[in-house]
C-alpha cells in the first residue's frame, strides 16, 4: 500500500474547496493547502488575526512584522483582501461566515467530535488557540491527519480519549488513506487513496465501521 | 472569478419568499436602499418581517412597502414620526405587528445574529415596561435583560463603493446599521453608488468585509 | 419670578461640561446646549448615528442627506471627528464611555428614575429611540425640563406616574427654576436659577423634599 | 485644548499600581506595544494580571514582563510557544496562574467589557473541558456556553497613527486585538509610530475613535 504524503492529502483537500470559498486553513498540514488551489480558482483565505485574502508567503527580505498569519509567520495579502480586528475576526468564525476550515486533529469520532488542542497529560502546558472557536463556528469542519498513530492506531474512533475541542463539528476528514465523510447516521468513506489500499482493509485499520455505496 | 455585482436588480432580489425576515439598511434617509425597496415591491413578496430603526417616512422607500401592505411585522426602535402615516394606519387598525426595541438593543441583536452570540445580558431597558416578561440578572453589582439575536434571511443596504468580491465602503452617516446587517442576514444584498475595480478599496479602509455580502446593484 | 427660557437653561448646562468631555445630546432642548459651549473648550459631541465631533448645523445649501444627525437633521462633523457603524456606537454608550448625556424628561424621581419615552396613553403609538440605552449607559445624565407642568404639577417627583426610561440614572435635573443634583441620600438643591424665587416657595412647588446646604 | 500626546514615555505609566489588570495588544510581535511595556517594566508596579494572547516570546516585551516576575496570573489563548520559556519556567514553578481563553472567547469577552455587554452566550468549548463548570444553555437548538467581560485597568497598545485627540489608525494585522482593548479599559495607552494633526485621519478611517484612549505616546 502507498499512503497519500503531506502534499498529496493537501492536494486532495484543495479539489473539494469551491470557487469563491471563504476559507480558514489550520496551522500545519492545512496550511500546505493553499498553495494546492487551482490558480485560475478563487478562494479566500480568512486569518484568525485579522486578514481576508491572505496571500502567499512573502519573498525573502520582503516580511513586514506587522503582516503575519494566525501561525505568526510573515504573509502577504491578496489584492481585494481586508483587514479587521480579532473581535471582527471571531465573529466571522463563531457566526458562520467562514465556508470550510481544515484543521489537523489526534482524533476524530464516529459523531464528529474532534479532538485537536491537548495530549491530555497532566503535566502539559495547555493552549487552545483559535481551534474551538473554529471548530464550533465554521460551516464545515474538515480534518486533515495521518490515519494511524505510530503505534498503528486509528485516529478515527468511536469516542475521543483526548480531550475534545469541539462536538459533533467534523464533516469530513482526509487522510493518508482515506476521504470519509461523517454524517448523522455514522462514517461514510468517499475515497480510498492509498493505492493498493482495499476497502476491507481500510475498514479493519480504522477500527469504527464504514459505509460504503460504490459509484453507480 | 468571483464577481458579486449582478447586472440586473431584478435577479437582486427574484428569489425572496412570502413570510422572509428582510432587514433594511439605514436611518431615516442616511443610507435607506430606496432602489432594492423599490425592487421588492415590484417582485412582490409579503408577509414580510421587517428590521430597520424607523417604520418609514412618507410615502416612498419602506413606508411604500408597508403602505403596499406586504409588512406583517416591524422590529424597530422609533416607527412614530410626523410623517409614518403608513406604518400608523395600519398598526392602528391592528394590521401591522410593532416589536418596539431600544435602538442599542436593536444595533446588539443584529451584530449578536452575526457574530454567532446565542444570548446576552445588556443593561438598557432594565425596570421598564420593555423588558417586562424578560428574563434578568444581577451580575456584578448591576442589573441586566436577556436579549435574543435577530437573524434575518435578507438584508438590503446601500453602501457607496464596492469592488466584485462585495467589499463595502460608507458614506458618513450612511454607515450606520449597514455593517452588522450585512452579517445577520443569509443573503445581503447592496445597491451602490459606484463599482471598482479589486485592489481600489484599500484593505485597510473596507468597512464590510466582502464575506459578508452576497449580490451587489450598482445603481445610477 | 423669573423662570430661565429654553436657552439659558441650555447655557447652564453648558456651563457644567468640562473641556475634553464625551457628551450625547438629546432631541429638543439638549441640541441647544451645544451652541452655548464657550468657543475656547473643547468638548466633543456623539450622535447615535455614528459620529464623535458632531458639528453645527450646516450652511444653507451645504446639506448632505448621508450626514445627519440623531434627530435626521443636516448635520456637519469637527476635524477631528470620526464615523462608526450603529453597534460600535452604542458600545460607546452602554459601556460607560460617554461623559454625560442630556436628556428631556416628563419626570424625574428622587431616586434618579427617568420617564421620558412614554405618556402611558393606551392609544399611542410607542418610540423609543435610544433613550434607554442612554439612560442605562451613560456615566452622566443630566436632565434639562421645565420644572412644572402646564398644571403646576412637579415634574421632579418621588416616583414616576409615567412608564420609566431607566432606573436610578439621572445624576443631575436643570429647570427653569433650579438644579438639583440626585444623589443617594436624595435631592440636593444645587442653585436656584429663577429670579426671585425663594428656597421656601422652590421646596413648596418642588413636592419631594430638597436638602441645601449655603456655601460656607 | 484636549491633547491626549505626552511628551514622556514615563508619565503614560506612572500611575499603575500593584495588582492591576492590564491589557497588552498584539499578536505575537505584530502589535506588541515593546516600548510601553518596557516602561511598565521601569516603573515597577508586580502582581499584575495580564491579558493577551500569548504569554509571551524570548527574552523581550511581555516575557520580559513575566521573566522579571510582575505577572501574578495571565489570561491568553496560547501561552504555549517554542520560546515561551519564561512563562514555561514560572507556570510549572506555580508561580503564575493561567487563565485559558478560546480565541474568540478571549477577543468576544474583551470586547463585551467594552460594549456594557454583562456576559453572553457562546458556541464556542461547549462539551469541553475549558466549560468545565460554567453554565450552558441551549438556545434554538444549539448548545452554548456563558462567558463574562473582561475588564482592564489599563490598556497597553500599538497604533500607526494617532493625534491629538486620540483617533487611531493602525498597521495591517497589528490592528489585532488594540481596537476591542482600547475600549475594555479604564485608561488606555498607545504608543504610535507617528502622531499628526487633527484632521490628517479621514473620519471614515478613524479605526479607534479618541473616546476610548487616554494617552498617547510617539515611539521613535
Amino acid at each position: 500500500m502507498k499512503r497519500l504524503d503531506r502534499n498529496q492529502i493537501a492536494a486532495r483537500v484543495a479539489r473539494d474547496i469551491p470557487e469563491g470559498a471563504y476559507v480558514n486553513l489550520g496551522i500545519g498540514l492545512p496550511t500546505l493547502v493553499a498553495s494546492h488551489l487551482p490558480q485560475d480558482r478563487e478562494v479566500i483565505i480568512h486569518s484568525e488575526n485579522g486578514i481576508l485574502g491572505l496571500g502567499p508567503k512573502p519573498a525573502p527580505g520582503q516580511e513586514d512584522e506587522d503582516l503575519i498569519d494566525a501561525g505568526k509567520a510573515p504573509a502577504t495579502i491578496l489584492t481585494g483582501g481586508a483587514y479587521f480586528h480579532h473581535a471582527d475576526s471571531f465573529a466571522m468564525i463563531r457566526g458562520g461566515h467562514i465556508d470550510i476550515c481544515v484543521l489537523g486533529a489526534f482524533q476524530v469520532s464516529a459523531a464528529g467530535d474532534i479532538a485537536n488542542w491537548h495530549t491530555g497529560e497532566a503535566d502539559a502546558i495547555p493552549a487552545v488557540g483559535g481551534a474551538m472557536d473554529l471548530a464550533a463556528g465554521a460551516k464545515q469542519v474538515f480534518v486533515t491527519m495521518e490515519h494511524l498513530t505510530k503505534q498503528g492506531e486509528s485516529k478515527v474512533v468511536e469516542r475521543c480519549s483526548y480531550p475534545l475541542t469541539g462536538l459533533r463539528c467534523v464533516t469530513r476528514i482526509y487522510t493518508d488513506l482515506a476521504v470519509i465523510d461523517v454524517k448523522s447516521d455514522g462514517l461514510h468513506l468517499v475515497e480510498i487513496v492509498a493505492e493498493g489500499l482495499s476497502f476491507d482493509e481500510l475498514q479493519r485499520l480504522n477500527g469504527v465501521a464504514l459505509k460504503y455505496r460504490a459509484a453507480a | 472569478m468571483i464577481n458579486k455585482i449582478l447586472a440586473a436588480p431584478a435577479a437582486a432580489l427574484a428569489d425572496v419568499r412570502d413570510g422572509a425576515t428582510v432587514m433594511i439598511g439605514g436611518f431615516g434617509n442616511a443610507g435607506m436602499p430606496a432602489e432594492l425597496i423599490d425592487c421588492l415591491i415590484a417582485q412582490g413578496a409579503k408577509d414580510l418581517t421587517v428590521v430597520n430603526n424607523n417604520a418609514g417616512n412618507a410615502d416612498s422607500g419602506l413606508a411604500a412597502l408597508i403602505g403596499a401592505g406586504r409588512v406583517r411585522k416591524i422590529l424597530c426602535s422609533f416607527p412614530r414620526q410626523t410623517d409614518s402615516w403608513h406604518f400608523d394606519r395600519l398598526y392602528r387598525a391592528g394590521k401591522l405587528e410593532l416589536e418596539l426595541v431600544p435602538q442599542g438593543t436593536l444595533a446588539e441583536r443584529i451584530r449578536a445574529a452575526g457574530a454567532g452570540v446565542g444570548a446576552f445580558f445588556t443593561p438598557t431597558a432594565f425596570g421598564t415596561r420593555l423588558a417586562e416578561g424578560k428574563e434578568t440578572r444581577h451580575i456584578n453589582g448591576r442589573d441586566y435583560v436577556l436579549e435574543y439575536p435577530i437573524y434575518a434571511d435578507y438584508a438590503l443596504l446601500k453602501a457607496d463603493r464596492a469592488d466584485r468580491w462585495g467589499n463595502l465602503t460608507y458614506r458618513k452617516t450612511a454607515r450606520n446599521f449597514a455593517p452588522i446587517m450585512a452579517a445577520a442576514a443569509k443573503c445581503t444584498v447592496v445597491q451602490v453608488r459606484e463599482t471598482v475595480e479589486l485592489g481600489q478599496i484599500d484593505p485597510e479602509h473596507v468597512v464590510t468585509p466582502g464575506i459578508f455580502v452576497n449580490r451587489v446593484i450598482k445603481v445610477l
